[in-house]
C-alpha cells in the first residue's frame, strides 16, 4: 500500500514537473520576446498558450535521426541518462514541510551526485554523436561542470557550517520563519558564487558554451533531433527548476513566507523558484556570452577563491560566536 | 566506433592531434556562405583558411554583356545590406566614365540615401556582431530601427532591399514630404536609441572581455592588408573616401571621421557606433539643406541604352527584329578606363571600367570590400581562439553577396 | 577625431555590477513596452504606391485585352532578359499584334525597367507581394496569367479605378520630357500635386502634417519649373 | 587628383619598362612591361609613400580597339591602382602580359592583402602570379576549367561543372527520402 501512495505520488510529480517544463519554455519565450519588443508565440491558443503542447506533440511524432557514422547505444542512451538523473533529483526537494518524496540525510550531496551524472549525458551526446562540434560542445561541459561544481558545493558548505545538516528540510527549518533568518542575509557572498555557478551548471547566458549556437552550432545537441533533442531540453529545464530550489532551500527560507497558506503550503517555495527563474530568463536577455577561458578563469580564479574564503570567515564568525 | 571515417580534409604528417573543423558554409556565424577551415589545438586557431565563392555569380562577365543602366541592377546585389550605397557607387564611376553632370538635388538625395543605408548596414552589423557574441536582444533592437529605414526606402522607391534607386545622371525619384518627415522623426529618435544598445553592451564586462585584445591589427599591417572602412579606421588610419576623394554632395556636408587607436574589435566597434551618428548628423544636414531643381540631369541616358549600329546584341530572337529601329546612335561613349572608389557601409566599394566605346562596359571590375577583408581573417584569425574567430568576422562586418559578386 | 571611449568603472562599480544592472533595468523596462511587432498574416505591412511587385498587363477596358503593341521596349531594358514577346504583322496595316507575353517572375529582379519604358502603360507592377508558390510553371507568366493579374489587383483596395496610376509609370520629379508620351497623361487633372520638397521651407514640422498620402504624391515637371 | 609627377619619376628610373603614360579623367595611367613589375610597386610604395593598393585586376585586351594594331599592348594587362593617403595621389599601373608567357611577378611581398586578388586574377583570367604562396581557384570550384573573365569564354560557359552531374545522381538518390515522393510512393 505505502508503495502504491509512492508511486502515485512520483506520478503525480513527474506529470506536474512536466507540464512545468513545458510552461517554463513557454514563459520564457513570452518574457524574453516582450523584453526584445516582440511578441513571442503567439499563434497556437490565445496569446500561444497551447504552444508547449503544440511544441511537444511536434517533438514527440518527428523523425528520430540517428546519424550513420553515430555510436548508435550511447546516442540513444545519453539524453536518458541526461533526463533520469535530473529527474531523480526532484525527489529529494522539500516543496513544503513533509512534502518530499524521500526526506533523506544527504539531500544536497544526493543533488550534486545527480547533477553530475547529468553531466554524463551531456559528454556522451557530444561524444557519441561522432560530429565535431557536438564533441567541442562535450568537452565544454565537461570542462564547466567539473571546475563549476566545486565552486557551487564549496559555496553551500557556508550554508552546511550553519544548518549543521545535509538534509534539505532541516536546512529550511535551521533558516526559520523571519526574513532575517533567511541565509542569504548571513551568506550573500556564498549566495552571489551559488547564483553565478548555478548559471554555469545549467548552461544558461551568460555561460552557455556547451550550446553556443553561435560557435558551435548548438554544441552537443547538434544531431538530435525530434524526442531526443526535446529530452535534453526537458532536462535542462528540470536542471533549472532543481538548481533553482536549492537556492530557494538554501539561501532564501524554503516554503516559509510572510504567513502561512492554508491549503496549498508550497505556494511560497513555487513563487521564490520562479523568482529565481525569471532571474535566469531576464540575464538571458541581457547578456552576452563569455568565451570558454574566461569562462574558466572565472570559475578557478574568482569563484573557488571566493567561496574559500567565505568558508573561513564563516568559520571564523561561528568560532567567534559561541 | 570501429568505423573509420574519412573526412574530406588530408591531416599532413605532424599534425595528427590537430582538430579540423570546416566551419561553414553552413554556419550561423559565418553571415552567409562564407567557409572557414580550421586547424584547431584545443580550442586554439592555428591555422584559419577561409574560402569564398559559394555566392560566385559571375556579375563581372555579366556586365559585359549588359548595358551601363541594366548593370544597375546587379550592385544591388551585391551589399544587399547597403543597396542604396552600392547603386550610388556605380552610378559615379559610370558618369565619370561618360561625362554625364548630375543636378544638385540629386546629388543631395544620393547623399542621403547614401547615408540611410550606412545606417542600415550598421545596425544590421551591429545586430550580428552582438548576437554572435551572445547578446541577443540587441539583435532585435536593431531591426527596429532597421525596419524604420528599410520602410522608408519601400516608401521611395518601391523596395525595401533591392531598390535601384540612382539612375545614371540623377535619381529615379524624388522624396516626398511624407518621406522626409518619417525620416526627419527618425533622425530626431536614433541617438537616444543608440545609447540603448550602448547600455546592453558597450561598458558591459562580458562584453569587454569578449571584444578588447582580440583580432588586433596594427595601422601599418591594416594598411597592407588592404583593409578599409571602419575596419582600417578602428587601427588609427585617417582614410575615408567621403574626404579624400568627394563624391554626391559630401563636399557640403559637415562631418568628422572617427579614427581608433587601438585596432581591436572593441576599436571597430566603437568606430562604427560614431559613425552611425555621423551618419544620422549627415542626414539631418541633407533634410535641412535639400535644394530645390530637377533631380536627373538633361544629358542623361534612356533607359534603352544607345548601342552603335552593326554591333551583335544578345537578345532573344523576337526581339532582334525590331532591334535596329529602336537603336539610336550616341557618340557620348569615349574609350578610356576609370576607377572611382565610394565609401560604402563596410568600405572602399570601387568599380573600375574599361570602356572601349561601346554602349557596354568593356571590363567592369568591381572591388569589393568584403573580399579584402575576408583575405585578411587568415592573418586577424590566427592564434586566437574559436569563439574570437566569430567575433572577428562579426567585426569585419563581411557580406558574403559583395564578396563573391 | 578619436572615439570616444566611456570611462572606465571604478572598483565599487565593478562591485555591485553597475553596467549589468543597468542592462537588466533596460530589458526589464522594455517587458512593459508595447511589442513592435507586425502580426504579418492577420496584419499586412504597408504597401507604398509604386511598390514593385507582381507583374501585370493592364487590361484596356476597350478592347478588353492588353494594351501592347509589341514594340519590345520592354525586352529589351530587361536586365534579367525575363520578358519574351511574340507577335505576328497584321498583313492588312503592318501593325504588331501580340500573340502571346511572358514574364517568368523567377529570373525578374523587379527592378521596374519595362513599366518604364513601355510608351503605352501597357504592362505595370502591382501592390501584390505575395504570390509565392512550389512549383516552377506558376511563377511563369503568359498573357492571360498577366492579365488576370490586373484583375485581380484592381479588386484590391490599393487600386484607384479613375486612372490607374502605378507612380512608377511617371517617378515622382521625372522631368516630362523624359516620360513616355502616355505617361504624361495619365494621372488625372484635378489630382492634387505636391510640393517639391526643399530644405529652405523648414516647415515640415508643422505645416505638411495632413500632407502625404496617396493623392498628392506626384510632382509634375511643370509643377517644378514654377519654383 | 592633379598630376603627381611620379610618372617622369617612374620614367626615369625605369626607361626600359614604362610603354606609355596618359591622364585620363584625371586619373593617371603608366603601361608597363611586365619584367619589373615588383620593382616598380616596391618604387612606389617606398618612394611615392603610396602605401594603400586600391585595387588590382586583369584586364583581356583581345577584343579591344584601343588595344588592337598597337605593338604596346599584350594579350592580356594585370592593373594595379595605387594610393597614397598622406599625399592624396593616385597613380595607375598597366603591366602589359603577353599571351604566350601568361604570368607575373606577385606583389603579396608588399601587399599581403594582395593575395586574394591575385587569386581571383588566375582564377578568372588565367594570369599565373609567380612566387605567389598559395596560387589556388578562389571564386570557382577547385575542379573548374577555363578562365571566365576571358572574352573567348561565353557567357553561358562552356558546359557544366564537372561535378555537376555526381551532384545531380546523388541528389536524386536521396529524392527517395523526400516527403512528397515517399507520399506518392504510398498512393
Amino acid at each position: 500500500m505505502q508503495i502504491l501512495i509512492l508511486l502515485i505520488q512520483i506520478a503525480i510529480l513527474v506529470a506536474v514537473v512536466l507540464l512545468h517544463v513545458a510552461y517554463a519554455t513557454y514563459f520564457e519565450r513570452k518574457i524574453i520576446g516582450h523584453m526584445q519588443v516582440r511578441m513571442g508565440p503567439m499563434l497556437v491558443g490565445w496569446h500561444g498558450l497551447l504552444q508547449p503542447i503544440a511544441d511537444g506533440i511536434k517533438s514527440f511524432f518527428k523523425e528520430d535521426i540517428i546519424p550513420d557514422q553515430a555510436d548508435k547505444s550511447l546516442f540513444l542512451a545519453a539524453p536518458i541518462i541526461c533526463l533520469a538523473a535530473m529527474m531523480v533529483s526532484l525527489s529529494v526537494l522539500p516543496f513544503a514541510k513533509g512534502w518530499a518524496l524521500a526526506d533523506i540525510n544527504v539531500g544536497l550531496l544526493f543533488i550534486f551526485a545527480m547533477s553530475s551524472l547529468a553531466s554524463y549525458g551531456i559528454i556522451l551526446a557530444g561524444w557519441a554523436s561522432n560530429s565535431k562540434y557536438t564533441l567541442l560542445g562535450g568537452i565544454r561541459s565537461m570542462a564547466q561542470v567539473i571546475s563549476y561544481e566545486i565552486a557551487i558545493g564549496l559555496s553551500l558548505v557556508g550554508v552546511m557550517m550553519l544548518s549543521g545538516t545535509l538534509n534539505l528540510s532541516q536546512i529550511v527549518e535551521a533558516q526559520g520563519n523571519s526574513f532575517f533568518g533567511m541565509f542569504i542575509i548571513s551568506q550573500p557572498v556564498a549566495f552571489f558564487v551559488f547564483f553565478i555557478a548555478m548559471l554555469a551548471e545549467t548552461n544558461r547566458v551568460p555561460f552557455d558554451l556547451p550550446e553556443a549556437e553561435t560557435e558551435l552550432v548548438s554544441g552537443y545537441i547538434t544531431e538530435y533531433s525530434g524526442m531526443r533533442y526535446a529530452m535534453f531540453f526537458m532536462a535542462e529545464y528540470i536542471g533549472m527548476f532543481v538548481m533553482a530550489s536549492i537556492g530557494v532551500v538554501c539561501f532564501l527560507g524554503g516554503w516559509y513566507g510572510p504567513f502561512a497558506v492554508p491549503l496549498f503550503p508550497p505556494i511560497w517555495f513555487i513563487l521564490k523558484v520562479y523568482f529565481i527563474m525569471f532571474l535566469f530568463i531576464w540575464i538571458r536577455a541581457t547578456l552576452p556570452r563569455y568565451r570558454y577561458d574566461q569562462l574558466m578563469a572565472i570559475g578557478w580564479k574568482l569563484l573557488i577563491p571566493l567561496s574559500l574564503g567565505n568558508i573561513f570567515i564563516t568559520g571564523l564568525a561561528m568560532t567567534l560566536a559561541q | 566506433m570501429s568505423r573509420k571515417i574519412s573526412f574530406n580534409c588530408p591531416v599532413q604528417a605532424g599534425d595528427e592531434d590537430r582538430y579540423r573543423i570546416q566551419m561553414g558554409p553552413q554556419h550561423p556565424a559565418t553571415h552567409g556562405v562564407l567557409r572557414v577551415d580550421l586547424d584547431l589545438d584545443g580550442e586554439i586557431i592555428r591555422k584559419c583558411n577561409p574560402h569564398v565563392g559559394y555566392l560566385h555569380r559571375g556579375f563581372e562577365k555579366l556586365a559585359e554583356h549588359r548595358t551601363y543602366v541594366q548593370n544597375l541592377v546587379l550592385t544591388d546585389r551585391l551589399d544587399y545590406m547597403a543597396a542604396m550605397a552600392n547603386n550610388v557607387g556605380y552610378c559615379e564611376a559610370v558618369e565619370k566614365l561618360l561625362a554625364i553632370e548630375v543636378p544638385q538635388r540629386s546629388r543631395y538625395l544620393r547623399t542621403m540615401v547614401c547615408e540611410m543605408a550606412r545606417l542600415a548596414s550598421h545596425l544590421l552589423w551591429l545586430a550580428t556582431h552582438a548576437l554572435d557574441i551572445g547578446a541577443m536582444t540587441v539583435f532585435l533592437y536593431c531591426f527596429r530601427e532597421r525596419e524604420e529605414l528599410l520602410e522608408i526606402f519601400a516608401e521611395l522607391c518601391g523596395s525595401r532591399l533591392t531598390n535601384t534607386y540612382t539612375r545614371l545622371g540623377g535619381v529615379r525619384q524624388d522624396v516626398t514630404h511624407s518621406i522626409m518627415m518619417k525620416l526627419e522623426k527618425f533622425v530626431d529618435s536614433f541617438p537616444s536609441n543608440l545609447e540603448e544598445y550602448e547600455t546592453l553592451i558597450d561598458t558591459n564586462r562580458i562584453w569587454l572581455k569578449r571584444t578588447i585584445d582580440v583580432g588586433t591589427v596594427g595601422a601599418d599591417e591594416a594598411v597592407g592588408l588592404c583593409l578599409t572602412g571602419a575596419s582600417l579606421r578602428g587601427s588609427g588610419v585617417d582614410y575615408d573616401i567621403r574626404k579624400h576623394f568627394p563624391y554626391a554632395a559630401y563636399d557640403f556636408m559637415d562631418f568628422e571621421v572617427p579614427l581608433g587607436e587601438t585596432g581591436d574589435t572593441y576599436a571597430r566597434y566603437r568606430c562604427r557606433i560614431e559613425e552611425m551618428l555621423q551618419s544620422n548628423s549627415i542626414l539631418r544636414q541633407c533634410i535641412e539643406r535639400m535644394p530645390p531643381g530637377p533631380i536627373i540631369g538633361d544629358d542623361a541616358p534612356d533607359l534603352i541604352m544607345p548601342n552603335k549600329p552593326g554591333r551583335k546584341v544578345e537578345v532573344d530572337v523576337p526581339a532582334q527584329q525590331s532591334l535596329i529601329k529602336l537603336v539610336e546612335d550616341r557618340e557620348t561613349f569615349m574609350e578610356g578606363d576609370v576607377y572611382v572608389a565610394t565609401e560604402v557601409p563596410k568600405g572602399e566599394l570601387g568599380f573600375y571600367f574599361v570602356s572601349d566605346g561601346n554602349g557596354t562596359p568593356y571590363r567592369m571590375h568591381i572591388r569589393s570590400p568584403s573580399f579584402l577583408h575576408i583575405s585578411a581573417l587568415k592573418t586577424m584569425a590566427k592564434g586566437s581562439m574559436l569563439a574570437d574567430l566569430i567575433a572577428i568576422i562579426g567585426t569585419l562586418d563581411v557580406v558574403l553577396g559583395e564578396c563573391d559578386r | 577625431m578619436k572615439i570616444q571611449y566611456k570611462p572606465k568603472r571604478d572598483l565599487l562599480e565593478t562591485i555591485i555590477h553597475l553596467e549589468i544592472l543597468q542592462g537588466l533595468a533596460l530589458t526589464l523596462k522594455k517587458l512593459f513596452s508595447k511589442p513592435i511587432t507586425r502580426e504579418y498574416p492577420g496584419e499586412m505591412p504597408p504597401v507604398y504606391p509604386g511598390f514593385r511587385g507582381q507583374h501585370a498587363l493592364v487590361r484596356d477596358p476597350v478592347s478588353g485585352t492588353s494594351k501592347c503593341i509589341a514594340c519590345l521596349r520592354c525586352s529589351q531594358a530587361c536586365p534579367a532578359r525575363c520578358i519574351r514577346v511574340k507577335y505576328h504583322i497584321d498583313e492588312s496595316n503592318g501593325s504588331r499584334i501580340v500573340d502571346n507575353y511572358e514574364i517568368e517572375a523567377l529570373r525578374c529582379v523587379y527592378c521596374g525597367y519595362c513599366v518604364e519604358v513601355c510608351p503605352v502603360n501597357a504592362v505595370t507592377m502591382t501592390d501584390i507581394f505575395e504570390y509565392s508558390s512550389t512549383d516552377r510553371q506558376s511563377l511563369h507568366f503568359d498573357k492571360e496569367r498577366l492579365l488576370e493579374n490586373w484583375d485581380h489587383f484592381t479588386k484590391s483596395d490599393s487600386y484607384e479605378r479613375q486612372s490607374y496610376v502605378n507612380p512608377l509609370w511617371r517617378p515622382r520629379g521625372f522631368p516630362k520630357s523624359r516620360l513616355t508620351a502616355s505617361s504624361r497623361e495619365s494621372v488625372p487633372k484635378n489630382r492634387k500635386i505636391e510640393k517639391q520638397f526643399t530644405g529652405t521651407k523648414l516647415g515640415i514640422k508643422k505645416n505638411n502634417k495632413e500632407a502625404g498620402g496617396y493623392n498628392n504624391l506626384y510632382p509634375t515637371h511643370g509643377e517644378k519649373n514654377a519654383h | 587628383m592633379e598630376s603627381t609627377g611620379i610618372i617622369p619619376r617612374l620614367e626615369v628610373s625605369y626607361p626600359d619598362d614604362v610603354l606609355h603614360s596618359y591622364q585620363y579623367c584625371g586619373q593617371d595611367v603608366v603601361l608597363t612591361r611586365k619584367k619589373h613589375i615588383l620593382d616598380i610597386c616596391s618604387f612606389i610604395r617606398d618612394q611615392c609613400a603610396m602605401n594603400h593598393l586600391m585595387f588590382l585586376c586583369a584586364v583581356d585586351n583581345s577584343r579591344r580597339k584601343e588595344a588592337i594594331g598597337k605593338n604596346e599592348y599584350e594579350r592580356f594587362e594585370v592593373v594595379y591602382q595605387f594610393y597614397s593617403m598622406t599625399t592624396k595621389h593616385s597613380i595607375r599601373i598597366r603591366a602589359q602580359v603577353p599571351d604566350d608567357d601568361c604570368s607575373i611577378e606577385s606583389i603579396t611581398s608588399l601587399w599581403p592583402g594582395a593575395d586574394c586578388l591575385e587569386r581571383e586574377c588566375f582564377d578568372l583570367m588565367g594570369i599565373h602570379f609567380s612566387s605567389h604562396p598559395d596560387l589556388r581557384r578562389i571564386l570557382m570550384p577547385e575542379d573548374w576549367k577555363g578562365h571566365p573573365l576571358r572574352k573567348e569564354y561565353p557567357l553561358r560557359g562552356i558546359g557544366e561543372w564537372a561535378g555537376y552531374e555526381t551532384l545531380k545522381e546523388k541528389s536524386l538518390e536521396l529524392r527517395t527520402f523526400d516527403y512528397r515522393s515517399s507520399q506518392k510512393g504510398n498512393e
